[in-house]
């Protein structure tokens, strides 16, 4: 047997005796669990599953042991993957820090920065946001004005920020900020991270479309956040942000790759199954065209998960991320997109309630609502992460080489 | 025939864009909403609306209304989807009045079309069975009985039903579901018994109910129309309807194309109006396109409505108009939104209001799909 | 009777006298009379009915009298063209004298050019061709480098024009060339006519991707024009070479138009029609998807007719062509490419054919023959008078008032 | 599974692609059509490819091939797409020579593969009987007689029939057009009598035939496979089809994209690359990212076939491959020429060479709404 073998049937006895059984069902919108200062555990087995996956560091599998993390290689980890597959096992806790702000500590920080945050992002002790776009800034990231001055061993902070994501529920921020102001604005920008519960940090949901307020508007009027909190060089943090970016790309990408699934979308079957049942049809969806349409909306989706596979091991080949993931995050976006607008066409009005009425849903069901909602949700895809517009900005000028007439422009 | 307004025409269009505009913006619909109003309407607004006729735009001057003819009613309904105003205009207008002016007897008449000029009656319009448009897949139930008729069924999506006070049902007397034979369209009171009006909360906010019949018994004098021959005149109804609504459509798609190329002039990004960008340019240019397109569908169908009895190739078309509109609003509603950016995203911001509209009034009276499918037909292929 | 009504009744009996019999069926591609020094009439009656509706101006029905025109109003040519289309008359003279320059000279020149040039437009004795785009300049038309240098009463002209339709075959050229090289490019542009038989001027077709050849490079050796045949003032070609692509556009917007209607295409019956007939369908369209695709077309189609219609009716409010040209000429350009992409999957493979091998066709028919020629040509419909392109940009700068970044590039 | 090629197949890349940029250019193909070359084909150019082995790619080894596999096939396929080399590569050894390997005895193997990969016999696959692919609906009968059968109808469009030595047939031994049971194959020499081969002159000017049967006898021994359950192998046989001609197309829509973007980088319009311009740049990302997924589409059908027994999917993955590349083809076909402009329009140009011959490949084996409607089949809706 090899290692890997054993490895295998280790990981799976362990999960089998770890696992909850509850723990082995997909988790609702509700569930899920996201960690920090003030957890919430809708389902009690959640905490134990989260602790005894922390204490193995399996929460962040491939991360260094010395920082908390499992310390597996590529390998195994993929072995801890597929066993947890296997038994339908729940990802133990969803967070920023783990799919954007860890990966850049673990590159960009220092030794004792790495050592105070990075084992609480494995343990969900602590919740991040993340501090980027600036009311009015929208795709011109780089041109961000909260202030960050040197003020002893602090820096004080002024400013704001839109489109935090559950910044009402995180414990801490990393944050872009502007710190020296005599250069090309690129250059003057520094990654730093400061606690949310600093004095004169405020928070404010943006109510959306959906009816949701996963996002905030931030204000930070004078707070002081000590200097060693800065990550890298100072004056360097675009360079992070870009490289942070890129993570959050190929996490958003992610939401085409289960497009194509038939778990999602709130209605139970797939979108084939739901624009037959709606219609009563048996073997074959009656509306030949909107077949066509989903057959073609399907065929996009596993000619993009095969997409995401290949642009995975080619990465693996050239160590790191590559040229692909804005071409990725634009095409999952756009398919998301594309499978919400499919929905409401296989459900017709059923799609279009707004709420239930009834005690009893016979108006509109929970799962007929949350198509409705998360319809509206899937627009912001292409204008979140980087928009639509930038991605192809960028497919074309680093990925084709084409010229940038902005630059030309900026040039003047 | 002309496609250009006249100068009635012009004036109507300029006086109905002030009304809404001042006393109908997108806030009324937004309180509503948040109100969480029963009615579905404000029923003052609907009365100043009355007051300049726009109820008994189309309906003959013998019962009340003014002639004014169907451009005219289309001027109103592109106004009111310009800022989305919440009206019984499709309802009642287009949809009832039309089918008791086609279908109904002289005495039905001048029972309810002076009201509903007057701004008196809101009458529903009971149709749809399924999540999707197919009005010869009727079931509802009318069966004759010694006084008159017995119906049993159930109706969906129902508009304006919560603040009507008579339904006109359309009900199956004789054959299947699908047959267009068999159809009877009936006249009456909402306030019969066996009637349960359940209302609905839409993503667009606008008021609708399923309304179901239990053992409702109407007299014989509520069937409108002859008996078991009601497709024609449901068929020219729906057609009526269709173009009115495609009308109301255009309003909105205007609205939002136009906000949004105001917003490419006002928003910059690294340092330039983003509508200097190329990419928007050829995409705004684009839409603009369409819309013309659809303005030309809208005024030609509504022109054609308007010479009575020469009016020619109706059901195509209104097919042509919804299939296009359709296709039109879903472009325009979902670029609104991608070019605003995040604002688009925001509840406060106005522009999800239209996004949501849009995909209601896209199923509405038939989506795309059944459009080309039956103008395909109408046209032999 | 009005005067109208009595204007129709002389109409229809001129008509039912003088147009022969033989001259009230469609024209065929290579009986159309282009006219000219060479002008070949592959039917015989059609030099018949040429001179006859000559001899009456009615070549150009609104054309002044006083040029040879037809002196008719706008109500009076809208009965004539009735007339003729109820016998289903072929129009006895195409030409671009006809369709650009003669509106442009109209406006623009002197009394004595056009005594010298309207009648014989009329009657078909010249035919012109148009020399503005030249090699390398693409879109950027006011680019161009065909220069002409003033040498006592004459211009010398050098230089090569390419895209130049039916140059071979054309008796005299207007063109765009350059008077003045010290201004901004737009402003040294002047207009000049001039006979293809002045010596330095030769020709060379140009082999297109569907095999025929209607357009030439055309090269000018130290070619001597008359100073007087400049139109407008010197240097102001610009102004004019705007007039007349304008028409231009309007012309090829056309395609769209009779691309809704069943004659077209090749194939003898409708788009739909075809697709039946190639599928062995009797009352509906077998294939679904394919039906809905052309339900589709034919809708824009319809729209678009409407469109230009109404259009029209715009112009003739405002007086002049409306800034919808550009729209209407992309948008008909773009409904006859679907139709002939249409046209091939309406007939599968049998579309597909280059040349017939047998003597009977039984391989391919001409009708299949021409769909497949006439699909290559169509994809040019978006590059010539304009490409697809410059037409949005048009729209987007002069009809919805975007801002320009190419002019802020070139302030630079 | 790898979705990257190996060290032995980026050489084979590598190699193919010298090879048929230095001896099989585009010009070879313009070649062929100016000489109305009767073959269809350069004769010592393909002895040269065969000497490279690539007509045995896929023939086991037991037979005379290489057994390199489908995803090597493909690569060489990839890379004659890019520059439009006329082979027989789809006809003899996509087609007939797996129909022959799936379906054929030991003996008819050993006859044919080996004169197969060494070049030395090419043999048409003749299946079509009308202007759309539509394997099921096969008419022209084989009946049985004393010696054997006889065969009696008409191919259309047989690939390289002109060249052929062999023909396998797709005939009907009983049933109805349209009837999967029933169809049987044969193996016949392409100078029995009665066959009458009829050149076709295609737009793509790649050697075609329309072939009729008149009354041929064939002995019992032509049948491959056994009579009337020739289905399962001819499915098999043209899924394969369909993929190699999917890696084909995706050497055709690269070559066109990048000739195009090098295009946009050279050429200059208003004194700029038209490169800079923002809306070709976008146009020129979405291309990319379809083409992207494209090569995704076939490299993954590539690596299943050669699973072997193992192999799963191959169906579904056939059709979503032909679907997807039809429907790019097109797109960047017509991208090319609009973004190339004036020259794109001209003969002397090649890209128009590319037009053609990609509506050509869209036709042949199943257009994209051919391989819609099956892929929606063949996953339950």
């Amino acid at each position: 047997m090899t290692d890997l073998d054993s490895f295998r049937e280790d990981t799976r006895a362990w999960l089998e005796e770890n696992c909850p059984a509850s723990m082995r069902t997909p988790a609702a919108e509700d569930e899920v669990v996201w960690g920090g200062r003030n957890a919430v555990y809708k389902h009690p087995d959640s905490r134990i599953w989260l602790d005894r996956m922390a204490a193995k560091g399996w929460t962040c599998p491939t991360w260094p042991a010395e920082y908390g993390g499992g310390g597996l290689d590529k390998a195994q980890s993929l072995i801890l993957a597929e066993e947890m597959q296997r038994i339908g096992a729940r990802p133990p806790l969803m967070s920023f820090g783990i799919s954007m702000l860890g990966p850049v500590l673990l590159e960009m920080a220092t030794h004792e920065q790495k050592l105070e945050h990075i084992p609480k992002i494995v343990r969900g002790e602590i919740r991040w946001c993340q501090g980027y776009s600036e009311p009015g800034a929208g795709s011109d990231l780089a041109g961000l004005g909260t202030k960050a001055i040197l003020d002893g061993d602090h820096y004080l902070i002024n400013g704001s920020k839109i489109w935090t994501s559950y910044a009402d529920k995180a414990d801490w921020i990393f944050c872009l900020v502007r710190t020296d102001f005599e250069v090309p604005k690129h250059s003057g920008i520094s990654f730093i991270l400061f606690d949310m519960q600093t004095p004169g940090v405020s928070t404010k949901p943006i109510k959306l479309i959906s009816g949701n307020s996963v996002f905030c508007e931030t204000f930070f009027d004078d707070v002081r956040v000590p200097a060693r909190n800065v990550i890298g060089s100072l004056n360097d943090g675009w360079t992070i942000a870009k490289r942070l970016l890129q993570h959050e790309r190929t996490m958003i990408s992610g939401f085409g790759l289960s497009s194509g699934r038939n778990s999602r979308g709130g209605l139970g079957g797939s979108l084939e199954q739901t624009a037959m049942t709606y219609r009563g049809d048996t073997d074959k969806l009656s509306d030949p065209v909107l077949r066509d349409q989903i057959a073609q909306f399907k065929i996009d989706s596993e000619a993009f998960a095969f997409t995401s596979q290949r642009s995975a091991q080619e990465a693996k080949l050239s160590k790191g991320p590559n040229a692909t993931s804005s071409m990725l995050k634009n095409y999952g976006c756009e398919l998301n997109k594309r499978r919400f607008e499919l929905l409401l066409q296989a459900a017709g009005t059923q799609a279009l309630g707004w709420e239930s009425l009834t005690a009893d849903a016979s108006d509109f069901a929970p799962e007929e609502l949350s198509v409705a909602r998360e319809w509206l949700r899937s627009k912001g895809n292409s204008i979140e992460g980087g928009t639509y517009e930038v991605q192809l900005n960028v497919i074309a000028k680093r990925v084709l080489g084409l010229p940038d007439m902005t630059t030309m422009l900026v040039k003047q | 025939m002309s496609l250009v307004f006249n100068e009635d025409q012009l004036m109507l269009q300029e006086s109905a864009r002030s009304f809404c505009r001042e006393q109908a913006p997108v806030a009324v619909l937004r309180n509503m909403r948040d109100t969480k109003d029963a009615l579905g309407f404000p029923k003052s607004l609907w009365q100043s609306m009355v007051d300049l006729g726009w109820a008994g735009m189309a309906i003959p001057e013998v019962y009340g209304g003014f002639e004014f003819g169907y451009s005219g009613l289309g001027i109103v309904l592109e106004e009111t989807g310009r800022t989305l105003v919440p009206t019984p205009l499709v309802s009642t207008i287009l949809l009832s009045a039309t089918a008791i002016n086609l279908a109904g007897s002289d005495a039905q008449k001048t029972t309810l079309l002076p009201a509903i000029a007057a701004g008196e009656s809101i009458v529903a319009f009971a149709l749809e069975e399924g999540a999707f448009h197919n009005p010869a897949h009727v079931s509802l139930s009318a069966v004759k009985t010694a006084e008159g008729y017995e119906l049993n069924g159930v109706k969906k999506f129902v508009l304006d039903a919560a603040a009507a006070d008579h339904f006109v049902v359309v009900a199956r007397s004789s054959g299947y579901a699908g047959d267009t034979n068999g159809i009877s369209l009936f006249l009456l009171d909402s306030k019969t018994p066996g009637i349960l009006v359940q209302p609905l909360s839409m993503v667009d906010s606008r008021s609708a109910a399923n309304v179901s019949f239990d053992k409702v018994n109407v007299p014989a004098g509520a069937l409108l129309g002859i008996e078991g021959a009601g497709w024609p005149a449901l068929e020219r109804t729906l057609d009526i309807g269709r173009i009115g609504l495609s009308a109301e459509m255009l309003g909105s798609i205007q609205e939002v194309f136009e906000r949004t190329v105001e917003y490419l002039k006002q928003r910059t990004q690294f340092g330039v109006q983003i509508g200097a960008f190329q990419a928007l340019q050829h995409r705004a240019a684009l839409m603009y396109s369409e819309i013309e397109l659809c303005k030309s569908l809208v005024r030609k169908a509504l022109s054609e409505l308007d010479r009575g009895d020469d009016a020619q190739d109706i059901p195509a078309l209104a097919s042509m108009c919804k299939a296009k509109l359709c296709e039109v609003s879903a472009l325009i509603s979902n670029e609104g939104v991608q070019m605003h950016g995040g604002i688009g995203m925001t509840d406060e911001f106005d522009l999800g209001f239209f996004l949501k509209r849009a995909r209601v009034a896209q199923q509405m009276l038939g989506d795309v799909l059944f459009h080309r499918d039956r103008y395909a037909s109408l046209r032999g292929f």
